[in-house]
């Protein structure tokens, strides 16, 4: 609703801000510099000194951002997921949101389908093997799914006779559950074992269908 | 001659109302009082070299150039004997022309506010994260420079171009394709050119002819655009989609150079 | 980052800054209501105070909003258009977000296009002849393709023999420029004109490709 008026220089903590507003996805302090210096370069002028930013200097602006959203009560809140800041919505506001999205049937995860997601979560990389060697039962069905909503991936082969897939979680996965990192699961230290030692382990099945299925992609 | 499928055709979406609000800044006339001797000639002038050139005109820029010969008589008649022809009181033969100049020019006004809110609003992103994009549609950009604008610049080539021999005029050869291949070449190392330069050192009307008409080709195709800062500003040549590869085929404009001459 | 925890009922204020933040279009107050509304009889308890929601309530909750967003200086901005609100980034954030999104080119419409919108938009509606007429150059391109760009509509067929189309702006149009009302442009009381004494006065001009392609349509 202002004129066209680029005579102000916006501080860190606001283009921070509108960068997070506008991307469709995470951010990450690089990103976020990125676009910076390419603004400073390319524009030159007063706007040189944003070439010069830190990763340091974004982090702090990130962290002011958060605070002055936090402290205005807008509806606002920042998160950091799988390494990059995420723009979201109050935690509170989440009913009226989905109202309004008409998403009153969130697609929720059955608890099959959480405990594998979990086991993999916790585990990873591992076999489908050791999965139901957990679960007693056999997950085929529930990792093809997972992998079709991107919460799960393949992450190589393993060494292991036949060359069995080794499974993983997505940064979707980590977006999904707000989580940062993988870490940051409570007991994740308890619950994680040395892979080697387990690799060695665990018998080794054969995952055709879905391995050729891989292949092909 | 002029091959019938030679066409720059560059559409010329400006109309003689746009010529004429163009001369009456550029020779900054009052539009309540128009010199109608002086504008006529340059309105003429204008046809013309858009005529040779062989852009699209369209039949509205020859019916204005009949209405400003017309009022151009009129004024030469003494007051009394207007009265004669026409029922009307007084009236200045100008009258109607002005009126529809005057009510074009606020619309010209209303449609720089626009462009002024559309340059706004290309900075401003919605939770859609897309600003309301209009499209891969090749435009021609905002700043880019009227037909007029560009004629202008023919016309100031043209007149720097020394008095040659004729002889030595049609010894050389020159082409459109040629040039478009000269332009794309410095475009590559010099990112700008003022279209001036790209008149420097030409010593034959062909040759600012053909450049022309490779300039022209060049913004029709979208490959380069004329843009100018601000009104009767330079004109700067810029490269738009410089990794597509050029293929045209001409046909050379040999008759717009003999009515040249 | 705060925690799942619905024990404090959210302010206007928020929600409305919330659903902005979420929604994928600009909202109407009207929207914003219905969503509260469907909350709040949905959720009972305490949730029902959010039933009883009016609409005066909540443009003062957007006002709110906007003002605290404005003073966080967070790169944030609430404008009205169209006759509806949108959460959008501040404007001298804009070169940072372009570099980010990767926007380096943007369409921008040429003089003759916009001196064609600028008639449609005061005149409507308006016939093909009467912009030909202001124009004084045949407007018929020009306005096919501000047709494919969705920035005009034909709004009706006119009275007038031949029955003429009539063209007018579209929500598209607004949100392109972002206007709220075609009467907040500027001198829109002196380049409109009464449409009935217009419609008289102008010649019918036949546009018969087009009203062929139209009637396809």
């Amino acid at each position: 609703m202002s004129e066209s008026t680029i005579d102000v220089l916006p501080e860190l903590k606001q283009i921070v801000g509108a960068m997070l507003f506008a991307a469709k996805e995470p951010l990450s302090i690089k990103r976020i510099r990125k676009a910076m210096i390419e603004t400073g370069s390319g524009f030159g002028g007063p706007y040189e000194q944003y070439a010069k930013v830190t990763e340091s200097q974004i982090e702090g602006a990130l962290e002011l951002f958060q605070e002055d959203l936090l402290k205005a009560k807008v509806g606002l809140d920042v998160a950091l997921v799988g390494g990059a800041y995420r723009l979201q919505n109050d935690a509170v506001c989440g009913p009226f949101v989905r109202a309004l999205l008409e998403k009153n049937q969130t697609v929720r995860l059955s608890k099959p389908a959480l405990e594998t997601l979990a086991i993999v979560a916790y585990r990873q990389p591992c076999l489908r093997s050791e999965i139901e060697e957990v679960r007693g039962v056999s997950v085929d069905a529930i990792l093809r799914k997972l992998m079709d909503m991107q919460l799960v991936r393949v992450v190589r082969r393993s060494e292991l006779p036949g060359r069995p897939w080794l499974f993983g979680t997505t940064q979707r996965f980590l977006q999904h559950f707000g989580i940062n990192s993988i870490d940051d699961l409570p007991g994740s230290q308890e619950l994680k074992r040395a892979s080697t030692q387990n690799e060695k382990k665990v018998a080794t099945a054969t995952f055709p269908e879905m391995e050729k299925e891989l292949e092909i992609q | 001659m002029i091959e019938d499928d030679y066409k720059v055709s560059l559409d010329v979406f400006e109309g003689p109302l746009d010529l004429l609000l163009y001369l009456i800044k550029k020779d900054e006339v009052d539009i309540y009082d128009i010199p109608i001797g002086r504008i006529t000639d340059q309105y003429m002038e204008y046809l013309q070299l858009m005529k040779v050139l062989d852009l699209n005109i369209a039949g509205d820029f020859i019916v204005m150039s009949a209405t400003l010969m017309l009022i151009k008589s009129r004024m030469l008649l003494p007051v009394e004997e207007r009265r004669d022809e026409s029922e009307e009181e007084d009236e200045d033969p100008r009258w109607d022309l002005v009126r529809q100049l005057v009510e074009y020019k606020k619309f010209k006004d209303a449609a720089d506010h626009l462009e002024e809110l559309e340059m706004h609003m290309e900075n401003i992103f919605g939770r859609e994260s897309e600003y309301v994009e209009l499209g891969d549609a090749p435009d021609v950009d905002l700043r880019d420079a009227s037909i007029f604008d560009l004629i202008s610049a023919l016309n100031d080539a043209l007149g720097r171009v020394q008095e040659e021999d004729l002889q030595e005029i049609f010894a050389e050869e020159y082409t459109v394709s040629q040039k478009v291949t000269y332009i794309i070449e410095n475009l590559k190392i010099a990112k700008r050119l003022n279209i001036t330069d790209l008149f420097a050192g030409m010593h034959s009307r062909m040759e600012v002819v053909c450049t022309f008409l490779a300039v022209l080709e060049l913004i029709k195709l979208n490959r380069i655009a004329a843009v100018q800062e601000g009104h009767f500003g330079q004109i700067m040549v810029e490269p738009r989609n410089p990794e597509l590869p050029v293929e045209i085929e001409f046909e050379e404009p040999a008759q717009v150079i003999q009515e040249l001459f």
